[in-house]
């Protein structure tokens, strides 16, 4: 059957979409902007489960199409994210984003379907790219160029660890391993680079918001979900995962309580919840793989829903700084929905799609008995819904503003894009079963349970109480936060000029030991030179001499 | 009948012919007689090695006289090999001559000059033919005095003194190479070399001996500009008229480079280091010398002729160190250099002939950019210095490679290295040349100057051809050097 | 404490009152030795926000700087 | 496919006529230049056409040989295609066509002079470049390795300005300094220990050598061949920028930068034998020197302004990439090697044609005067983007291809200084190729859209255009690749 889509997979059709699309113009450049990802998501359910299909490419068996319930998880969640996405860029003017998007759309979805390490990371670089022409599109070149950089580190980690693993073990099958060898490691820091894991963490943060409007809520779906499902496919169960997973957990939690902007509050946030993933994929239970893939389907509908949000507001009022923001819900009353129903998913409020996930996670927590993990993720949790359900949206939205900016209404094209997201999670909330066929494993878990909604609803209030009690410390301030890119960012220029300072002193010094040295060479050569100009004028003497002084050499040795 | 006189054919045809030279006075008529002169002996060499490559050695006694008493002249694979370079050299020279003469000499003295150049073209192949220690005296005397002549015909004054300078330390030389004969001949009592060859195998470790080599080689040594008695040589070259310096430079330090193999393996044994004297450590040594400090110099004349020159000397050390090296392959390698080396440099002292003949001068400054205008000529000179470079597909690549070759063979492998490090040293020289004459702006000189003669460029075409053809068939000068090599080693002929 | 704000924290209190009371009513499925207890997610938010607060705060005055970062 | 009585030597004959008589043609019809031309891209054409006829007998199995003229004993000047000629033929006869229209584009859109003595010379190193491909055995290789340098050097001095004539003597002194004093002495030296001078896969030298000596013997012909730029005689590529981009496009790129890089390649493979290198670990060192050299020249590329310039220390690091997986010695290595210098060819030559057409249309030669040229000229920076993802090595361009096996190779070896040289070299390419893209499409245009003339154009997308299809079918490479260790 899969032979009767050939190499139709839903990543080619978005790619060559992409590569289409600045050929063509007005509404039909609208019209494939939109159709191919609804095509795309089309594919990656009409395609049946199997093996895929194996094409020769340099001697290796590659897999470019091999459609399993994982990828079908993920190419869902990229599809509806591409959709949406779609949707709401309708009316982005800069043609480069859009063909980039759905380019970059196309990759994630080649890695989701990629059966062999090969394919996969081609199609990982095709999404480096991609992502980088998005970021570049609106014009922040430095950004640009650190993101840039920093995913190609990552490729070439991964490259390398590819060909490590390559050379071990003679195929290019995507197989569960440990890393157990500097090869595989090399591969999981290349992946986890992608993840936004600490130390490189700061590129997600550094990066997202510089993107447009439109460009974000294509950025927070893809790249880092797409390094979770490798995870999940390459290292389930491997122990460093917990850690790393908790690293970022708390660093997302700690820099988006303190984070100003919206948009790299979300950003922040984003790191936070792959945390989450990572440690349910750390676990390696068939139940934690399963709520690592349901969260990062979930995290992608909410996180793609609160940039949207963020972007419309960014687009209404050209700010996104919650310290120059407030009072927008009376103006922007869709916007807020969408914000509020985005920041309680995430912070896993009953009834939306982040609980079901987030649910799936702690109970695999808890039935690896992983307590150590299941308390910190729940104490994260408390702090997540802070930032996200109650500093956001208050600060942006409802606090009484000195100042009000003067919204203008998102255009209709973005309005059905938040709806469509709005109730694609409230959906999943309220009838968690809907996902069992995609994700049979979770069909297990409480949910929708008396106790677990209480429970929940306890933690959720206790949070408010503190949000309410501490208020005034978590008030927005414009500024920024340091983090690890300050190595690369701001150390080089304080140093390198102290380092001139520095040698210039040696530099000093061996002038003077040098000139003359130089002086007597040069004088020397020219002497030298001269002396080779005249080399043909010697006199007869001269000869005469050579002729005695060789002779004479001769017989004395002759005589010794 | 003629066939069994042809050793000494060789000598008589251009002595018959220097004399009716002279005797001729008119230039044209002068040389017409040099050049069926020339062509005569050239027949003769190549009538010489075919019958040495058939029969292996050949005797000739003049007059019939037993060699005790008598002169005989033998001819072997390295005479012959000599011979036939020598006289091919003549031929081409003479053809060239004729016009680059009447340019460079005044009319009355064109006849002399032809009587010199055949006189000492017979001195030439006099000493290569000879068996006889004394009479190769005669003959490289009969060439030298020749030669100074022919250098002070030229036409820039400093000629003069060149000559002078070269007589004198001509002179020396063949003091110094009498003396050592004489030596010989008190502990020998005879002056043919085969003969001596046999009666000093009983002399071995003699002090008069070891004297007598030493008088020798320094006395060859000066006359084949061995560094560091080679001063005379640059301003030799560089202002004999055109033609004269074409036949010296290819042949005469040539025929003195045989003279030397001749002794040092010939008369005292294959193994070159007689006595005490470490010969072979001394002549590798100045043969490296010879190879970087005159090539060095070149690097900074401004005369073309004087680059030339200078290039030259730096060459000789290549054929030297061939000498020095005694072993089958480096000493092929050597003479094969001599032989490449008589054919690159003439091409290239015939080119730069020409130019001097067309723009009247070889200071490189003038020449800027003349290859524009005279594209044949240039182009010779051109292929004629990527040959003394060394590159492959000329000739002066497979001489250096045997030299290299044999270098490794006898376990030198830095020697191997400096052989072609000193390249560079050519390829700074050279490019010097090509780049003012190919890659400048023309200067005035330039523009105003026409194609060469097809006179002048025929004979050096030939020589540059040749250049390039035995870079790619080399068979037959390597079978010549390798046969000649091997005689002078001790094996067969 | 502004009025407004004090309010809405007795409010808060008060329905975390109420969702403690509520839990002594149904049947808990905890997996940990404490976590089943009634109140249990109350007074661990109520730590777990507190501390989320604390380090965030803390983290802020050693790395929070007031000027935006130079290429931003 | 050809007329009977036209068979392989035949062939491998014309291969290397075609371009002498090209040679001829361009000289003697130098006063009309439409007629000139025509003899160029004529002589491109039916080289093509040879090669790849050439090309079918070779990845049908035969190896044809053609015996030109024995020099002296041991010297034969021998030809003999093998896979890894073959490729490197094509490559080089492939890219001479659209070099052949860039060129006459460029030359004629900055009104060059001596464009008759330009065509000529570039058919003369083209006929080099052939026969080096083809050479049967280590002499002939040098003959026409000397006969690509000194065929160049006008080109390079084309401008003849005194920069120019300085940049050539830089040029011609280490290029010929290096093979005199260390190639041929490793020539000569090899001719001596394995009795013979010709290829053979697996090696002719056996083991008559201790490891000291074959790592001196192979640093000898490592640093003889100093076209391939390996650190410390890497000078003289980026002094020889100072040539029409044509000439830095075609022969800086691909023909004499791989020539050095083939001779290497060749050596290890059919001199010494990659399972001997292997075993007697006597290229580790060349691995520490590559990767010196590999970082070493991103690092410089990082800082030049010139375009050109930061291309040719591009340029001198992804040479080295082929350099180090000679030394990595294993056939996967031998594998990326080779399909390294098909890729980086392609994708390199797309690079230099763009810097050309920015020349040519807008005088631009820095990189920080690139500001909006993308936006005024999108075909040709699209296509200089493409090539530099290529030189990153990013899918889905070329560059990808030769890496992936290199890396293979270096990780299988579990030689992490090379990987580790590798990635750094990566991320670093990737620092100095994108800001000319940023450059170039971010910033303002400041004009009216303006491209190259359309030759130049056609030239460089088309070359772009191969290196993504090189990447997407690289079947044809990849089968000769495949074929150099395997027989």
């Amino acid at each position: 059957m899969t032979e009767s889509f050939g190499p139709l997979s839903p990543a080619l059709v978005l790619i060559v979409a992409g590569l289409l699309l600045p050929l063509v113009r007005g509404w039909l450049r609208n019209a494939l902007f939109l159709a191919a990802p609804v095509a795309a998501l089309a594919l990656v359910w009409l395609l049946p489960l199997g093996p895929g299909l194996v094409v020769d490419w340099l001697g290796l068996g590659l897999v470019p199409l091999a459609p399993d319930q994982l990828a079908r998880i993920f190419g869902t969640a990229f599809g509806i994210a591409a959709l949406a996405g779609a949707l709401y860029g309708q009316s982005q003017e800069n043609v480069a984003e859009k063909a980039a998007a759905l380019i970059y759309a196309g990759a994630a979805q080649g890695i989701a379907f990629a059966g062999d390490l090969a394919s996969l990371f081609v199609f990982w670089e095709v999404m480096a790219i991609g992502s980088t022409v998005v970021i570049w599109s609106n014009g922040d070149t430095r950004a640009g160029l650190r993101y840039a950089l920093i995913h190609v580190l990552g490729g070439i980690l991964l490259f390398a660890g590819i060909a490590a693993e390559v050379s071990a073990s003679g195929s290019v099958a995507l197989q569960a391993v440990r890393a157990d060898s500097l090869g595989r490691w090399l591969m999981l820091a290349g992946i986890l680079v992608n993840a936004g894991a600490p130390p490189l963490s700061a590129w997600v943060a550094d990066a997202y918001p510089k993107a447009s409007w439109s460009g974000t809520v294509f950025l927070s779906a893809f790249t880092t979900k797409a390094a979770v499902l490798v995870l999940i496919r390459l290292f389930p169960g491997e122990p460093a995962l917990l850690w790393f997973g908790l690293a970022m957990a708390v660093y997302g939690m700690v820099y988006a309580l303190l984070e100003d902007d919206i948009r790299r509050l979300l950003s922040y946030s984003i790191v936070g919840q792959v945390g989450f993933m990572l440690v349910a994929v750390g676990l390696g239970s068939e139940l934690a793989l399963a709520a690592a893939a349901l969260h990062a389907f979930a995290h992608i509908l909410y996180k793609a829903l609160l940039m949207m949000a963020a972007g419309a507001i960014l687009k209404a009022t050209g700010e996104t700084r919650l310290s120059a923001l407030g009072g927008l819900a009376a103006a922007m009353p869709l916007v807020t929905a969408a914000m509020l129903v985005g920041a309680f998913s995430l912070a896993a409020v009953p009834l939306t799609a982040g609980f079901v996930s987030k649910s799936a996670i702690m109970a695999a927590l808890a039935a690896d008995h992983a307590g150590l993990f299941w308390f910190a993720l729940t104490a994260v949790s408390a702090g997540s819904f802070l930032y996200v359900g109650l500093r956001l949206p208050w600060f942006a939205l409802f606090r009484p503003a000195g100042k009000a900016p003067e919204p203008r209404d998102p255009a209709w094209s973005m309005k059905a894009a938040m709806a469509l997201l709005c109730g694609a999670i409230l959906a999943i909330g309220c009838f968690p079963s809907v996902l069992v066929p995609l994700v049979p494993e979770i069909s297990g878990v409480a949910i929708l349970t008396p106790d677990h909604v209480l429970f929940q609803l306890q933690l959720l209030v206790a949070a408010s109480c503190i949000f309410v009690m501490v208020l005034p410390l978590l008030r927005p301030r414009a500024g920024s936060t340091l983090d690890v890119d300050w190595l690369w960012r701001e150390l080089p220029r304080k140093v390198l000029p102290a380092w001139a300072r520095f040698t210039r002193p040696g530099r000093a010094a061996l002038a003077v030991l040098e000139d003359p040295v130089r002086a007597r060479l040069s004088a020397f050569s020219r002497r030298f030179a001269a002396e080779l100009v005249n080399a043909a004028n010697w006199r007869t003497g001269q000869i005469a001499f050579w002729a005695t002084t060789l002779i004479a050499a001769y017989v004395l040795i002759a005589a010794l | 009948m003629i066939a069994s006189h042809l050793p000494v054919l060789l000598i008589i045809v251009p002595l018959l012919g220097a004399v009716l030279a002279a005797l001729s006075r008119h230039g044209f008529v002068a040389w017409l007689v040099a050049l069926l002169a020339s062509a005569a002996t050239m027949a003769v060499a190549f009538a010489l090695l075919w019958r040495v490559q058939a029969e292996g050695l050949i005797s000739y006694r003049i007059g019939g006289w037993a060699p005790e008493l008598g002169i005989e002249y033998r001819i072997d694979a390295v005479s012959a090999f000599i011979v036939v370079l020598v006289s091919a050299i003549a031929f081409l020279t003479m053809i060239y001559a004729r016009r680059s003469v009447l340019a460079e000499i005044s009319a009355e003295r064109v006849a002399w000059f032809y009587t010199m150049l055949l006189l000492c073209v017979a001195g030439l192949l006099g000493i290569a033919a000879t068996g006889d220690a004394f009479n190769a005296f005669v003959f490289l005397e009969v060439s030298s005095l020749a030669t100074y002549t022919l250098i002070a015909l030229g036409r820039d004054r400093r000629a003069l003194v060149a000559a002078y300078q070269y007589l004198i330390v001509g002179t020396i030389g063949a003091t110094l190479y009498v003396i050592g004969v004489g030596l010989i001949y008190l502990s020998t009592g005879t002056l043919n070399i085969g003969l001596i060859v046999e009666r000093l195998a009983s002399l071995q470790g003699s002090r008069a001996l070891t004297v007598a080599e030493a008088f020798i080689v320094v006395g060859i040594a000066l006359k084949l500009a061995l560094f560091p008695l080679h001063a005379w040589l640059p301003n030799a070259y560089a202002y004999a008229p055109s033609a004269a310096t074409v036949l010296l430079a290819s042949t005469a330090t040539k025929v003195a480079v045989y003279l030397l193999a001749r002794y040092l393996f010939t008369v005292f044994g294959g193994d070159i280091d007689v006595g005490a004297i470490p010969i072979s450590a001394i002549l590798i040594g100045l043969s490296v010398a010879a190879m970087f400090i005159p090539s060095a110099a070149a690097i900074f004349q401004n005369d073309v002729k004087r680059i030339l020159a200078l290039s030259s000397v730096g060459q000789i050390g290549y054929i030297t160190l061939g000498l020095a090296l005694a072993n089958q392959t480096g000493l092929t390698g050597g003479l094969l250099h001599l032989f490449n080396h008589a054919l690159m440099k003439g091409a290239a002292f015939m080119a730069i002939g020409a130019v001097v003949y067309r723009a009247g001068t070889a200071r490189l400054d003038d020449l800027s950019g003349i290859g524009r205008t005279m594209p044949w000529t240039v182009a010779a000179l051109t292929i004629a210095g990527l040959a003394l470079i060394g590159v492959p597909g000329t000739s002066g690549f497979v001489s250096k490679y045997y030299l290299i070759l044999g270098a490794l063979e006898a376990g030198l492998g830095w020697l191997a290295i400096l052989i072609v490090a000193s390249s560079l040293l050519a390829v700074l020289y050279v490019g010097r040349i090509v780049e003012v004459v190919w890659f400048r702006e023309p200067a005035a000189v330039a523009r105003e100057c026409r194609e060469a003669p097809l006179e002048l460029l025929l004979p050096m075409w030939i020589l540059a051809g040749a250049t390039i053809w035995f870079g790619i068939d080399a068979e037959w000068p390597v079978g010549l050097a390798a046969s000649a090599a091997r005689v002078l080693l001790g094996g067969a002929p | 404490m502004e009025r407004s704000r004090r309010l809405a924290l007795m409010a808060l209190l008060v329905v975390l009152a109420l969702l403690v009371v509520a839990d002594f009513f149904v049947e808990d499925h905890g997996s940990f030795w404490i976590d089943g207890t009634p109140g249990f997610a109350a007074w661990f938010g109520l730590v777990g926000a507190a501390l989320a607060v604390v380090l965030a705060q803390g983290w802020g005055l050693l790395l929070r700087r007031t000027e935006e970062r130079a290429d931003d | 496919m050809t007329a009977p009585g036209f068979g392989d030597p035949q062939l491998l004959a014309l291969s290397l006529a075609l371009p002498a008589l090209a040679t001829l043609a361009i000289a003697l019809l130098g006063r009309w230049p439409n007629l000139r031309e025509t003899a160029t891209l004529l002589g491109a054409g039916l080289l093509f056409a040879t090669v790849m006829a050439l090309l079918a007998r070779v990845l049908a199995g035969a190896r044809p040989e053609l015996h030109l003229a024995s020099v002296a004993p041991g010297l034969e000047l021998a030809l003999r295609i093998d896979p890894l000629g073959m490729l490197f033929a094509a490559v080089a006869s492939t890219l001479w066509i659209v070099n052949s229209l860039y060129s006459i584009g460029y030359m004629r859109g900055n009104d060059e002079p001596r464009q008759t003595p330009f065509y000529a010379c570039f058919a003369i190193a083209i006929f080099a470049t052939m026969g080096l491909a083809f050479s049967g055995n280590l002499f002939t290789l040098f003959v026409f390795y000397e006969l690509l340098s000194l065929s160049t050097y006008p080109l390079v001095t084309h401008k003849r300005s005194p920069t120019a004539m300085r940049a050539g003597r830089v040029y011609l002194l280490t290029l010929i300094g290096a093979s005199m004093v260390l190639l041929l002495p490793a020539i000569v030296w090899t001719g001596m220990i394995a009795g013979t001078l010709d290829f053979r896969t697996g090696g002719i030298l056996g083991d008559k050598l201790g490891p000291v000596a074959l790592a001196l013997l192979l640093a000898m012909f490592v640093f003889g061949a100093a076209k391939a730029a390996v650190m410390p005689l890497h000078r003289w590529l980026p002094a020889a920028m100072v040539a029409p981009t044509p000439v830095s496009a075609l022969l800086h790129a691909v023909a004499v930068v791989k020539a050095g890089v083939f001779t290497i390649l060749k050596v290890v493979v059919s001199v010494f034998g990659i399972e001997t290198l292997a075993q007697s670990g006597a290229s580790q060192w060349l691995v520490y020197a590559a990767g010196f050299t590999i970082v070493a020249a991103s690092f410089v590329a990082l800082r030049a302004d010139d375009l050109k310039r930061r291309l040719a220390y591009s340029t001198v690091g992804q040479l080295s990439y082929v350099v180090l997986a000679a030394a990595l010695a294993s056939p996967v290595a031998v594998l990326g090697a080779a399909l390294h210098i098909a890729a980086h060819a392609v994708s390199k030559i797309t690079l230099f044609f763009g810097a050309g057409a920015v020349y040519t249309a807008e005088h631009v030669t820095k990189v920080s005067e690139m500001d909006g040229i993308g936006r005024r000229m999108p075909w040709t920076m699209g296509a200089f983007a493409i090539g530099a993802l290529s030189m990153i090595g990013l899918p889905p361009a070329a560059g990808f291809l030769g890496k992936w096996f290199i890396l293979d190779a270096a990780t299988g070896a579990t030689d992490w200084v090379a990987v580790a040289a590798i990635a750094l070299s990566t991320v670093l390419n990737a620092a100095y190729f994108l800001p000319i893209l940023i450059r170039a499409f971010l910033r303002p245009a400041n004009g009216p859209r303006k491209e190259a003339p359309l030759p130049m154009v056609i030239a460089l997308t088309a070359t772009a255009a191969g290196t993504v299809l090189l990447f997407l079918l690289p079947g044809v490479p990849y089968r000769l690749a495949s074929m150099i260790v395997g027989g």
